[in-house]
């Protein structure tokens, strides 16, 4: 009787086989890759603006205070953005026929408000607190990075569960000297201050009996 | 089947295959030609169609659950749980004899399980493949049943391993594989068989790659009879741990009725019960429609009725420990319990279930009945619907009289249920349609030993 | 070696009759091909096992499972459920179990593949349909011969041994 | 101070807020819009508390508005106000959804026309001007409103003709009567619950619905929990909140309940035969004269306003002979013309052809005036009707204007609570279509051309405030000592009922607990909430007594008819328990047309019988039973461990050490604070207030008759309401017990239910795949499951849900399909306390949940573990008890038991 197949065949149906085991790893693997990629979480990612506002210019060379326009940051969940009169204050004054700033006069004048495209988006089952993080030595920088040197904002972090979970975990060495908060780049070079304050922090937690990992933390 | 009531056999020393069977080579063309050579009948592709409506009209009801969700079920706030829970239980049960049937004879050395156990394995796969499909289709958001998998999430959360239905999940998945893998060592034989049987190049070859180019040298012989007696020896308390497992999705609870320690050994008898009498109903059809009247006789159903009787008295007793238990442990839950599965909402359902799964077995106590086909279907049916309503009746029995009154609920299923259910039904018919044109539905070279057995002796 | 003494017995008897004769006549058996898995055989067992594998493969799953139990629920992320022990070790164990035997099963079907040399589509063998035979019905059995008599006398040994068909296959 | 926001800029919010998270599924909006003015007061996100106002049948009841984003969420109690005490009744819950029911009248319509406000005043003025307001009708419900009053005045002046005729259908004439004939002139009576130690109710519920409901509940829990234990008589014709909670309780017909009146005149007096009375009824009545008679000067006797005259005086006589603790006062309806009669008046005038203009604001005479007037047939002999609606109804649909009515929340207005006490309400939000106020109304009616503006009037009726003062009274509601001073009244004269023996079944007309007269019938949040004592939603059954079913050959469910007079109803019947013998009760409130998806074609109009007389009942064929969501109410056996009932002194049977496996808490458990629940089963009067304030808190969806007919429910709190004693019945709140051993956790496969280490037992809704697990293996069964996509889905038909979306809790995850949820403590209000306490470096404050906060009896109470205070005070009362404790779930909610105090007999 004549081969059913070609001498290849043999070689053919191992490398088959060896498929068979392989590939759903190796799938999944690329599989985990994407989902933390920044392709996926948005991390690095640049949104444009109505208005191009560059926090490395109002923020970094101006040196406004984080909070002349978030005013909610220390006092409420909500950091809140700023209303458009609270833009006009300055540029009532400055660059008051600027291209640029067109939109902002056109909304003061209309009554219409911006439509600031959304950077640091969490799903909407996730409540979080900027107050309660400001307040307790966690600064702007551990989640929105260095706004001070962004001409145009972006994404820093990944914002993945797990991301959260990392500084919920072991937040002392995320934690700054209240006077820090606002900085820029507070993690560099850390002074004991910071460290006693994280120290106190921490132990106000523990002693608090809060479990920062617990799901109510986050999830309502 | 030529005539209702087959030849009966001698009592002692039953001979498997029947004196029409001369030569080894008869075996394999007995099986292999209705298969390779002859062309499907239209008896064929009327069932084949049908199956396959049915099939589609199930598909659609589980397309239709899917874009509305559960609500299109029966199942209310009390009675969370209804027909894709019960029909899971269900085919898992069934899942469970076809291998344990081929297991537990090979260990045994029954050698007529030469002729059913290939079919009785396939019923495995497909059973437990239609078992598979509730667990997920229960789910309220089905999209993320995957988060029963342990896989390193950006969420950073992982499976809750204290569930029953983690549990569940690994069971199914291993169990599944696992009889896949069994059924394909038993099977390289026979496809090499068929491979170098004269027939269409395309399908040698498709054949062909299945045997993965097995000879038949004494090498490959005994590595393929060790393995498949050591796969045998993990199957047995794999299949008994599975369905034990399913048990302890009610076991492992606080609800009355549900948290019984005899409940696994008798979610596994049951799954036994429910399987062989699904085993009689095949070989009753393949013996019928593929003329292999030699090779599966009167002793086969003979043997397989008694093991349903057997099963069944076992699981009338078990009924009886649960009223039992219920009296003597004096749990006032578990006694209302009791009292509520004679007398609630769902008591005809009940007796109807015992009359099923307790009483119509006993007429294979008449010699004759065991080897009669309509009392063999009757009663296989029968068994088959007694052990549907007994996995729905311990849901629907201790969901609507919980503890608290105030909550009590009936429950009322909807067309769609029935749809889906009757879409598995048909599915895994489709399914053996397929496989019987596919490979060899009785294991030819165990047959051939077999032969060469009783010849000699 | 020249050529190959090949024939077919329509039973088990027959062909080891052949077989012992033609040991006994000195001839060498380069090959065998059975229908069915005859005891004259015997089990092999000891010679390359297929169990060990089996149990290694059974124990990576199994205990690989459970770590990975422990480490998520007791390192990873413990969380309070229903004020259970993080390390729930009783309720650790039906998962691992299950999918210990799935894994052993793997292990030994990969050992199968390894010891029964499968994965050979093509083969010599094929080339001779006495094999094509062994599959379906018939015991074949050949023998080793270094000259062209010596072939002759082995095929005659075969045919007076009962088979049902014998012939001489030059190299 | 009013919230001065553009009306897009709300629109825009409610688009925001129906954005606001769906579980685990839509990804949010991507825009962020700044207000571009902001005031200062309103930060984006935070959560202000306003005091206002909302009358009920014209009489205020304060309450706090959560407002979030310039949107109301939930409305709260008012602790300052006399009528709420801090407290809410289902009424005030559910005036929240109203505001924003897709059903409202958004523009004034002329017939199926839209019209525009222009065009409504001038056609009215166009007939009126000329002829001094001849002929010229303005109806409208019970008015407290100075400023309402005032403008009604003022309009007299310009129309000297003009009459003003208010009409509740839920009226108090038969009291004010029987004031009339005691003391010469027309008085309210308000008894004093807190300091009764003996209460007698004739067919009294002053535990049931109405604008006194909190304030009753309160006073009369203040003096249960007080030693030794009060006690509570009840006649009445069939089962009410009062009755279910009385220790001794007789259900009797009007018949008997006159003789009972006869008997206790005699028993007190001593001086008069006894009539023969039925033996239980005669047992009862003596020893309630007993204990009356032995606690004279704190002894009480009610009679219900659906009682007739007769009855009242009755009791006029008996509290003052008994010196009870009443105080008569000036009713604060000014108008005290029997309602009754006004209405009968209007009706025969139109038919006459007398009336030229009838405008009708927030009365709805078509749906609820006795038949027997054939207001509608009469409405067609008036040239011009112009009803001011804030819900399309009956009336409205017949008059040639509609004119849209603005919610309380969206008005200033001024209204006085039951006891005179006067309140200024401030909006909330501004009008959210376009719509006016009552008071804006009555100026549009007198000057077309009239700037309206309801806030300068309400200030110019309050002048003599002071600016001080109005700021003060706006801010907290409350115009200080405005309260009516009791009248001082000589002893009333003996009056007794005749006894009226005509054959045949008597009717009772009853408000209903959910639905108010109707005119909270489209209002779903109260159709689906359960009726306390029969648990029916999304309709209601003629309650009626077995032996009389029996009569007339029909079990329950089955459908009668029921002719009296000019009206006939026909209805499913249900047989319930303490229902008098001869006596068919029926609620208020279905048999709605005209008025929506919601409250159209649901069940008959129990007003049609409000005439009485002679009535007939009837076999109607087929069986259709009202749907319920309870079906169990008796507790025989051992399931009677439920609803533990003790008498005044007994205490709870201490429980059992339970044998466990499961280890003691990890430490961490421990740590402060640690959340927990009491409930006190002995002043819960079935209210249902906690289920609607869970409802409005939690973004609980409404699913409609259809799934619960399939026996689905998604209410989070329930309250199980079963059989008490021989006669009465009891309350049972179930919220998530939040156990410590929680069953449902461990089943969970994906950690969605997991404990914290502050005791609570999470869902987590964005990780729950719905396995249903959990529900399956909770002994309590507290946990709901989102069957299908209710909370995108709509009852309110093709009017959508957009609106109603303003009202969600952005702090609150809104659940999608597939879904389990459940009671979670609120625990968004106990994250911003900590939050709070947390980014202020102090410890965490005080919480309180939904429940608690509604609950007029203050019989939910809850608090910390951890520190001395409610909770531990609760868990060592001797009543109380842990509900399945045998179980060993180690439940956070814990209950105090229900105790009777029936005293012995005479």
């Amino acid at each position: 009787m004549a081969q059913l197949f070609r001498p290849g065949a043999n070689t053919l149906v191992r490398a088959a086989l060896a498929c068979v085991v392989l590939a759903p790893l190796l799938l999944f693997l690329l599989g985990m890759t994407i989902v933390r990629s920044g392709y996926v979480t948005g991390e690095g990612r640049f949104v444009d603006q109505p208005v191009p506002f560059s926090h490395q210019h109002h923020a970094g060379d101006v040196g406004i205070d984080c909070r002349y326009c978030h005013t909610g940051v220390e006092s409420q969940a909500n950091a809140v953005i700023p209303p458009t009169h609270t833009c006009m204050t300055c540029h009532s004054q400055l660059w008051t026929n600027a291209q640029m700033l067109a939109p902002v006069r056109e909304s003061m004048a209309s009554g219409k408000p911006l439509a600031w495209n959304r950077v640091n988006r969490l799903p909407a089952y996730v409540y979080f607190d900027h107050h309660v993080h400001v307040q307790n030595g966690v600064p702007c920088a551990a989640c929105h990075g260095d706004v001070r040197r962004m001409p145009l904002t972006r994404q820093t972090a990944s914002l993945t569960m797990g991301w959260c979970l990392a500084c919920h975990r072991s937040p002392e060495d995320r934690i700054v000297a209240p006077a820090r908060e606002f900085e820029g780049d507070p993690y560099h070079g850390r002074t004991a201050n910071d460290r006693a304050f994280a120290h106190a922090v921490m132990a106000h937690i523990v002693a608090s009996g809060r479990k920062l990992t617990d799901c109510t933390v986050c999830h309502r | 089947m030529s005539g209702v009531q087959m030849r009966h056999v001698r009592k002692q020393s039953p001979r498997w295959v029947l004196p029409s069977v001369t030569s080894l080579d008869h075996v394999t063309e007995a099986v292999a030609a209705p298969m390779m050579d002859r062309p499907a009948g239209p008896r064929y592709w009327i069932a084949f169609a049908t199956m396959a409506a049915l099939t589609l009209a199930g598909a659609l009801g589980i397309a239709f659950s899917l874009a509305y969700g559960p609500g299109l079920w029966g199942n209310n706030s009390a009675v969370v749980w209804g027909f894709p829970i019960a029909n899971y239980v269900w085919w898992i049960g069934i899942g469970n004899a076809g291998t344990l049937i081929s297991s537990l004879l090979l260990l045994t050395r029954q050698k007529w399980r030469a002729s059913i156990n290939r079919a009785a394995e396939a019923m495995t796969l497909f059973a437990v493949s239609m078992a598979g499909i509730f667990p997920i289709l229960h789910l309220g958001r089905q999209v993320y049943f995957y988060w029963l998998f342990p896989y390193p999430q950006a969420m950073g959360v992982w499976p809750q391993w204290r569930s029953a239905l983690v549990w569940d999940f690994w069971s199914i998945l291993s169990y599944l594989l696992f009889s896949i893998l069994f059924f394909y060592v038993g099977l390289i034989p026979d496809v090499a068989a068929l491979r170098d049987r004269p027939g269409k190049r395309g399908w040698r070859r498709f054949y062909g790659v299945l045997a993965m180019g097995w000879q038949g040298t004494p090498r490959q012989w005994r590595a393929q009879r060790r393995l498949h007696s050591i796969m045998a020896v993990i199957a047995v308390p794999l299949v008994c741990s599975v369905h034990s497992i399913v048990g302890l999705d009610f076991a492992a609870s606080l609800m009355p009725g549900w948290t019984e320690s005899i409940f696994p050994p008798y979610f596994v008898v049951g799954a036994f019960f429910s399987g062989f009498a699904v085993v009689v109903l095949i070989m009753l059809v393949i013996r019928w429609s593929m003329n292999l009247e030699g090779l599966i006789v009167p002793a086969h159903f003979d043997v397989m009725a008694k093991v349903i009787l057997a099963s069944a008295i076992v699981m009338g007793s078990s009924y009886g420990a649960e009223w039992f238990s219920a009296w003597w442990g004096g749990e006032r839950g578990d006694i209302r319990l009791v009292v509520y599965e004679f007398t609630g909402d769902y008591w005809w359902l009940y007796l109807l279930m015992l009359a099923m799964n307790v009483l119509a077995p006993q007429l294979f106590w008449v010699a004759k009945l065991r080897t009669n086909a309509w009392a063999l279907v009757g009663v296989s049916v029968g068994v088959l619907v007694g052990m549907w309503l007994e996995r729905i009746l311990i849901i629907l029995n201790t969901l609507s009289t919980g503890y608290e009154p105030s909550f009590w609920r009936t429950y009322a299923p909807t067309i769609v249920d029935f749809i889906i259910l009757g879409g598995t039904l048909a599915a895994f018919v489709l399914l053996f349609l397929i496989l019987a044109r596919l490979i060899p539905v009785v294991s030819m070279y165990e047959v051939r030993d077999l032969l060469a057995d009783e010849r000699q002796a | 070696m020249t050529a190959v003494a090949i024939a077919t017995f329509d039973s088990e008897g027959a062909w080891l009759r052949a077989r012992t004769r033609a040991i006994a006549a000195g001839h060498r058996v380069v090959g065998e091909w059975l229908p069915y898995a005859s005891k004259a055989i015997g089990s092999g067992e000891g010679r390359g096992g297929i169990l060990p594998w089996a149990l290694t493969g059974g124990a990576i799953g199994g205990f690989g499972l459970f770590a990975l139990e422990c480490w998520t629920a007791i390192v990873s992320y413990p969380f309070n459920s229903g004020g259970r022990a993080l390390l729930s070790w009783p309720a650790f164990i039906p998962a691992p179990v299950e999918f210990a035997a799935l894994t052993a099963g793997i292990g030994g079907i990969v050992a199968m593949f390894v010891q029964a040399r499968l994965t050979r589509l093509t083969h010599p063998a094929f080339d001779w349909e006495e094999v094509a035979e062994a599959s379906r019905s018939s015991f074949v059995l050949a023998l080793g011969c270094t000259a062209g008599d010596d072939a002759n006398a082995a095929v005659a040994l075969l045919a007076n041994a009962g088979a049902t068909h014998s012939r001489v296959i030059g190299l | 101070m009013s919230i001065e926001l553009d009306r897009r800029a709300i629109l825009r919010l409610i688009a925001t807020g129906a954005a606001a998270s769906v579980a685990g599924c839509s990804p949010p909006r991507q825009h962020i819009y700044p207000a571009v003015n902001r005031p200062d007061d309103a930060q984006p996100g935070t959560l202000t508390r306003y005091a206002t106002a909302i009358p009920l049948a014209g009489y205020a009841r304060g309450v706090t508005g959560l407002v979030v984003d310039s949107r109301p969420i939930k409305l709260e109690g008012l602790a300052a106000h006399p009528a709420s005490l801090g407290a809410t009744d289902l009424f005030n819950e559910i005036a929240i959804l109203d505001l924003y029911d897709p059903q409202r009248l958004r523009t004034p319509m002329f017939g199926d026309r839209p019209g525009t406000w222009d065009g409504a005043a001038r056609a009215i003025s166009s007939r009126v001007a000329a002829r001094h307001g001849e002929g010229m009708v303005l109806l409208t419900g019970r008015v407290t409103s100075p400023t309402l009053l005032a403008r009604i005045a003022a309009l007299k002046e310009s129309y000297p003709d003009l009459r003003h005729v208010r009409w509740e259908a839920v009226d108090d004439d038969a009291p004010i009567a029987a004031a009339r004939h005691a003391f010469g002139r027309p008085l309210t009576q308000r008894p004093r619950l807190a300091d009764a130690d003996v209460i007698l109710t004739l067919g009294a519920d002053p535990l049931g619905p109405g604008p006194d409901q909190i304030a009753n509940g309160r006073h009369w829990a203040t003096r249960r929990r007080r030693d030794p234990m009060a006690r509570l008589y009840a006649i009445e014709p069939s089962m009410t909140n009062t009755g279910a909670m009385a220790d001794r309780r007789l259900s009797a017909s009007p018949a008997d309940l006159a003789r009972a009146c006869h008997g206790l005149a005699a028993a007190l007096t001593g001086d008069r035969q006894a009539p023969d009375l039925p033996a239980p009824l005669a047992v009862l009545i003596r020893q309630a004269a007993r204990d009356l008679a032995a606690a004279r000067g704190r002894a009480l006797v009610l009679a219900g306003d659906g009682q007739p005259a007769e009855v009242h005086a009755f009791v006029a006589w008996a509290n003052s002979r008994l010196d009870a603790p009443v105080d008569w006062i000036a009713p604060v309806d000014p108008d005290s013309t029997p309602h009754r009669e006004s209405i009968a008046t209007l009706a025969a005038d139109m038919r006459a052809g007398r009336v030229d203009t009838l405008i009708v604001i927030g009365a709805n005479p078509v749906y609820a005036a006795p038949p027997a007037l054939g207001f509608a047939e009469a409405m067609k002999r008036v040239p011009l009707i112009v009803a001011a609606v804030t819900m399309p109804d009956e009336t409205s649909a017949r008059a040639h204007w509609q004119l849209p009515l603005s919610h309380p929340l969206e008005s200033w207005h001024d209204c006085r609570a039951p006891d005179g006490t006067a309140s200024i309400a401030q909006p909330l939000i501004r009008p959210l279509y376009d719509s006016r106020s009552a008071i804006e109304l009555v100026d549009l009616v007198g000057d077309a051309a009239a700037d309206l503006d309801g806030y300068a009037r309400v200030q110019q009726s309050w002048a003599n405030l002071g600016a001080d003062g109005w700021q003060e009274a706006v801010a907290g509601a409350i115009v200080p000592n405005t309260a009516s001073r009791p009248a001082v009244v000589a002893t009333a004269p003996l009056v007794l009922p005749p006894i009226d023996t005509t054959f045949g079944p008597a009717i009772e007309v009853r408000v209903s607990p959910t639905l108010y007269d109707g005119r909270f019938s489209t209002n779903a949040w109260a159709q689906e909430c359960p009726e306390p004592l029969t648990k029916e939603v999304w309709g209601s059954s003629a309650r009626m007594h077995p032996a009389d079913m029996a009569t007339i050959g029909i079990g329950d469910g089955d459908i009668v008819r029921i002719a009296q007079g000019h009206g006939t109803v026909v209805v499913p019947a249900r047989a319930v328990r303490g229902q008098a013998k001869g006596v068919v009760t029926l609620f208020t409130g279905y048999g709605r047309r005209d008025t929506g998806a919601v409250a159209d074609k649901i069940g008959a109009n129990a007003w049609m019988l409000a005439g009485g007389g002679p009535a007939h009942v009837s076999k109607a064929g087929e069986h259709a039973p009202v749907l319920t969501t309870q079906h169990v109410f008796a507790l025989d056996g051992e399931l009677a461990k439920l609803y533990p009932v003790l008498r005044p002194d007994e205490a709870m049977a201490p429980a059992k050490a339970q044998p466990t496996l499961i280890p003691p808490n990890p430490p961490n458990q421990d740590a402060p604070p640690q959340w927990a629940m009491a409930i006190d089963t002995d002043i819960c009067i079935g209210c249902n207030a906690c289920v609607v304030a869970c409802q409005a808190e939690n973004n609980v969806p409404v699913i409609g008759p259809d799934e619960i007919a399939t026996g689905r429910v998604m209410h989070w709190l329930r309250v199980d309401r079963y059989d008490v004693a021989e006669t009465g019945a009891g309350f049972q709140p179930v919220p998530c017990m939040q156990c410590e051993k929680a069953p449902c956790e461990p089943v969970c496969p994906v950690e969605a239910s997991v404990h914290t280490a502050e005791g609570l037992n999470a869902q987590v809704y964005n990780r729950c795949i719905g396995t249903r697990f959990c529900q399956a293996n909770c002994p309590y069964k507290v946990r709901r499951f989102n069957f299908l996509d209710y909370s995108h889905s709509s009852v309110w038909g093709e009017a959508g849900d957009s609106s109603v979306k303003a009202q969600r809790n952005p702090e609150v995850t809104v659940r999608g399909r597939g879904v389990m949820e459940k009671c979670t403590y609120c625990v968004q209000r106990i994250a911003a306390a900590e939050h709070d306490a947390d980014a202020q470096h102090r410890p965490v404050g005080a919480v309180q949940t939904a429940c608690a906060a509604a609950c007029p009896t203050e019989a939910i109470t809850f608090g910390r573990l951890d520190e001395d205070g409610a909770i531990r005070r609760a868990r060592a009362n001797k009543r109380h008890y842990a509900l399945l404790g045998e179980l060993g779930t180690r439940p956070r909610t814990t209950y105090l038991a229900r105790r009777v105090n029936p005293g012995n007999e005479a």
